[in-house]
């Protein structure tokens, strides 16, 4: 895939760090406004698939290599994991909330305990699940090797 | 009544689903009869005048810890916005998992007419 | 309330083009048109989280279709499936419909939340304690990511499992041709 | 209790998203973990036998959280699922050598084996549709795994019903919450005893029915199964038919019908319906095929409708007020044809992978004589096939001649009649099986062909003698009272299960 006008180019590559550092607030101030893992995760994925538009498929593949996208996938995943199994160690029940009243006030950015972690590894999963499947998406027609074996 | 023409949307989609013969128009009424029952599921939950669930500052007081009584009584339902939540993601999981398997029949058979694609007999 | 219904019947308007042109491509862009309103409509219905959500899914979706369809030379496709067939579908979905019709009297009002009814409703517990027990704000956020957060840990492996599938489907050699040891019959 | 509940889904959650970081060199190791985890199932789903309990997910009390449930069904259940995909994931093993992007199934399967395990724990109906969406994408995906036309047809088929399903469970669960406020099942339980089912709930108890009954394949429901179970690689078709479509269909059916509205006459009827007609109907069709593994697929849609016919008598039965005895008798039957036929349909379709391995083809006119050249295939062939037909002591005898009891005791001659009628149709399919297949002349291009070995032979004859194991589940008081009479329990006592949610 060829890259765009030298214009979108520039353009592209200020706006993708805005979208980026939005991505970056909506997933950690996500347990006191609206917006949250989820939401955060996907307008991270966006903004590197405006750079994909933009510069074309082999531009973002330096960037972001396949293999890591996949491997920042699971670890999101296994992230998350960890924390409601942590929670099954530390409260005595799987995805207890083991860290409430540990820190910080109520309305504060640093509070409510493992919720903004879980936010933070939601984030992480489905930001790079997605750019992992629209780039996959994209590259399929031209007969390249996805990332299989 | 708005209750109705929700399910009205339902419906629609799921005509597209079972009558069209276009492979992606199947996937586009799905993607109907998702957001039907996603805005179902919120409607559920809405209260006139009511107030989104999330507490600020107005409605908080740091001093006491009390919550105002006009967040109380006025918030609307908390759990079908969650529930939606999750019902989307796992709309949006379904539907790149589809998309995925009608770009590799494109390729394959060369159309998305379902009726042409018949090697295998019902 | 005039507000709903003027979305209600735009998102219906919408929806009921995307089903019924023969270009893909319009069809498409009338279901992002469809999401918006979809998106607008919760935000009116006091859900700001899902309208949100609601919107990057719908870009996001709206790239993946259009990824779908665009480039592929047969995008006009037009008709239905065989007369017969296609009118015991219409009839049937009509009957689903006017029975649908008789459920919705049983329902309470539109807005009035039956959790309002319900003596000691969860929701009810989640507005007036979310923010002590969970210290989370967002009672949206508390409920899915501390209530009820293993739906969440399920909604997060729906995700993967979808993605893992779409990578799986999308590779190139599925089967090796090395270990063929028996004579391949003509098939 | 001893075991902490959540340790179903979180073993297999965590080797599923550890496995594909693996990639292409760890494939070995890759394969011994996914071995273990399935093993550990298995060896907690026996510790689990006979235990019962209520875990709160995250320490909160229901309806304010989630509750798992582990009774006397689910056990059942998650025993069934552990001894299918311990074998089906043996047998991969060596199978799945012959495809690429090996880590990534694992990972789809025990995906798959985590959304069964929680759909069968759940205690919260949204919960349930959650897991009930995950073992259906992964399902979806492993269908199309080989990529080929047949596959991503069959896919494709597979996952427009299915998620067409899935969208009128999610429908019915709104009604539910829209008419009674609550989502976990004990409440909704003791939500509807009190308010009696109206319109609305009568509605959601339409669209469950036909969305699980679109998971069971129930005969009107049918269309995708005999396309999309020949076409996924064979353990993942042993595990389609052997526990998907039962845990799917029948265990969230049962479930949502008898432990949450609550049995009466016309939805026991509804469920002897379906459940003939899909007994009759699959028979018929799979006499006709030629394709050994379409030939099975269709076998089980007649398989599911005993399944069906026995709990909707057991339903038709408790709503009548007649004796309870003969009602948990039928449940009895369907339960224990359940549980034979999770072993047996599984190790039909693991033998015939082997076949088709060993072969090249799936079609029975090309085959023949392979009785000398695949003696471990054709034993184990053999006795799944006694089993489904029915010979005595095999296991398949004993849940037909419970069913066929509980029919007539119950004045209802005919349904025995058909039960005797379907069971001489399955014979008929299964000597065509062996007669084509294994006995008569072998073709000259097959005279090179292996006997499949390591960890394919392993399972298929582990499963083979569990399958000549199974009758004693009825036979010997001991494991009867341990494993199937507290299931039958579950679904006579009915909405009694709202007591967990407390007064």
């Amino acid at each position: 895939m060829k890259g765009m006008t030298i214009i979108v180019k520039t353009i592209s590559s200020w706006v993708k760090v805005l979208i980026f550092i939005f991505g970056i607030y909506i997933i950690l101030f996500g347990h006191l406004t609206p917006g949250g893992g989820f939401a955060g995760g996907v307008i991270l994925a966006s903004s590197y698939v405006l750079l994909m538009l933009a510069f074309g498929g082999d531009f973002v593949q330096k960037d972001l290599p396949l293999a890591l996208d996949s491997k920042l996938d699971c670890l999101g995943a296994i992230m998350f994991v960890m924390i409601a199994i942590l929670g099954s160690v530390f409260s005595g029940a799987f995805l207890a909330n083991f860290l409430v009243d540990k820190y910080g006030a109520p309305l504060e950015l640093l509070s409510a305990g493992t919720i903004p972690l879980s936010n933070i590894a939601i984030g992480l999963k489905v930001g790079a699940s997605l750019f992992l499947v629209i780039f996959s998406l994209s590259i399929c027609h031209k007969g390249a090797e996805l990332d299989g074996e | 009544m708005p209750y109705a023409l929700c399910f009205l949307l339902f419906v629609i989609g799921l005509y597209c689903a079972v009558v069209k013969k276009n492979m992606v128009k199947i996937v586009l009424g799905i993607l109907i009869m998702e957001c039907a029952v996603n805005l179902f599921l919120v409607m559920l939950g809405y209260r006139h005048d009511g107030v989104a669930p999330i507490i600020d500052r107005a409605y908080y007081d740091p001093g006491t810890g009390q919550i105002a009584a006009g967040f109380i009584n006025n918030s609307v339902d908390p759990l079908p916005q969650a529930l939606v939540l999750t019902s989307i993601v796992i709309g949006l999981g379904s539907l790149a998992l589809m998309i995925s398997i009608c770009i590799r029949i494109y390729e394959k058979y060369g159309t998305f007419d379902i009726t042409q694609i018949r090697r295998l007999r019902g | 309330m005039a507000v709903f219904y003027i979305l209600l019947i735009f998102i219906i308007i919408a929806s009921l083009i995307a089903v019924e042109t023969t270009d893909l491509l319009s069809a498409v862009i009338c279901i992002g048109a469809m999401g918006f309103g979809v998106s607008l409509m919760f935000l009116f219905l006091r859900a700001p989280d899902i309208a949100i959500t609601q919107i990057v899914v719908e870009v996001l979706g709206l790239i993946i279709l259009i990824r779908a369809t665009i480039s592929r030379d047969l995008t006009f496709i037009s008709g239905d499936k065989e007369f017969f067939a296609t009118i015991v579908s219409v009839v049937i979905v009509f009957m689903i419909f006017l029975a649908g019709l008789k459920v919705f009297e049983t329902l309470p009002d539109f807005g009035t939340p039956i959790f309002a009814e319900v003596p000691k409703a969860a929701s009810q517990t989640y507005i007036e304690e979310g923010l002590a027990r969970t210290g989370a704000a967002n009672v949206v956020s508390s409920v899915i990511l501390d209530y009820r957060a293993y739906d969440t840990l399920g909604e997060a492996t729906v995700l993967f499992t979808s993605i893992i599938g779409a990578t799986v489907i999308l590779r190139r050699t599925a089967k090796r041709k090395t270990d063929t040891l028996q004579p391949a019959s003509p098939s | 209790m001893s075991i902490p509940l959540p340790v179903f889904i979180a073993i297999p959650l965590t080797t599923a998203f550890v496995l594909p970081m693996f990639g292409a060199k760890g494939k070995a190791a890759a394969t011994v973990v996914a071995n273990l985890a399935t093993l550990s199932l298995l060896a907690l789903a026996i510790a689990c036998i006979g235990q019962s309990g209520v875990y709160e997910v995250g320490k909160w009390p229901i309806p304010l959280g989630i509750n798992l449930v582990l009774d006397g069904l689910s056990s059942l259940m998650l025993l069934a699922i552990g001894v299918v995909a311990a074998g089906a994931m043996l047998f991969s093993a060596g199978y799945m050598e012959r495809y690429t992007a090996k880590s990534k199934y694992l990972s789809l399967f025990l995906l798959m084996v985590a959304g069964m395990n929680g759909l069968v724990l759940s205690g919260d109906i949204f919960n349930l549709f959650v897991f009930l969406e995950i073992a259906s994408l992964a399902s979806y995906a492993l269908v199309g795994f080989g990529c080929g036309h047949e596959e991503l047809e069959a896919s494709f088929k597979y996952m427009v019903l299915g998620t067409v399903a899935s969208l009128f469970v999610l429908l019915a669960i709104a009604l539910v919450y829209g008419n009674t406020g609550v989502l976990n099942m004990a409440y909704i339980s003791k939500a509807v005893q009190s308010s009696g089912v109206n319109a609305g709930l009568g509605f959601a108890l339409g669209l469950f029915i036909v969305g699980f009954g679109l998971k069971a394949a129930l005969v009107p429901f049918h269309a995708w199964l005999p396309d999309a179970h020949p076409s996924a690689p064979a353990p993942i078709s042993a595990m389609l038919s052997g526990v998907l479509i039962k845990t799917l269909g029948v265990y969230a059916l049962a479930r949502v019908v008898f432990n949450v509205f609550g049995v009466s006459v016309e939805v026991g009827w509804l469920l002897i319906v379906l459940g003939i007609l899909s007994m009759v109907a699959g028979a018929f069709l799979a006499i006709g095929q030629w394709d050994i593994k379409r030939l099975m697929a269709y076998s089980s849609i007649s398989q599911i409708g005993y399944v069906v016919l026995g709990i909707g008598l057991g339903a038709l039965l408790l709503a009548r007020g007649d004796s309870l005895a003969w009602a948990s008798l039928a449940i009895f039957g369907g339960l224990f044809h359940l549980v034979n036929h999770a072993v047996y349909k599984s190790l039909l379709f693991l033998t015939s992978g082997s076949v088709e391995m060993s072969t090249g083809t799936r079609d029975l006119r090309e085959m023949g004589g392979l009785a000398a050249k695949l003696p471990f295939t054709r034993t184990a062939c053999t006795v799944a096939s006694a089993s489904i037909v029915g010979i005595p002591p095999f296991s398949g005898f004993w849940s037909k001649l419970i069913l066929i009891i509980a029919a007539v005791q119950a004045h209802f001659y005919w349904i025995a009649a058909v039960i005797v009628f379907v069971s001489l149709c399955t014979l008929i399919m299964y000597l065509k099986v062996q007669r084509y297949a294994f006995l008569g002349e072998l073709p000259e291009n097959l005279e090179r062909i292996e006997e499949s070995r390591g960890t394919m032979r392993v399972a298929m004859v582990s499963l083979a003698c569990l399958c000549v194991l199974m009758g004693s589940l009825v036979l010997v008081p001991g494991l009867r009272d341990a494993i199937l009479e507290p299931a039958v329990k579950v679904l006579t006592d009915g909405v009694k299960y709202s007591a967990i949610a407390g007064m």
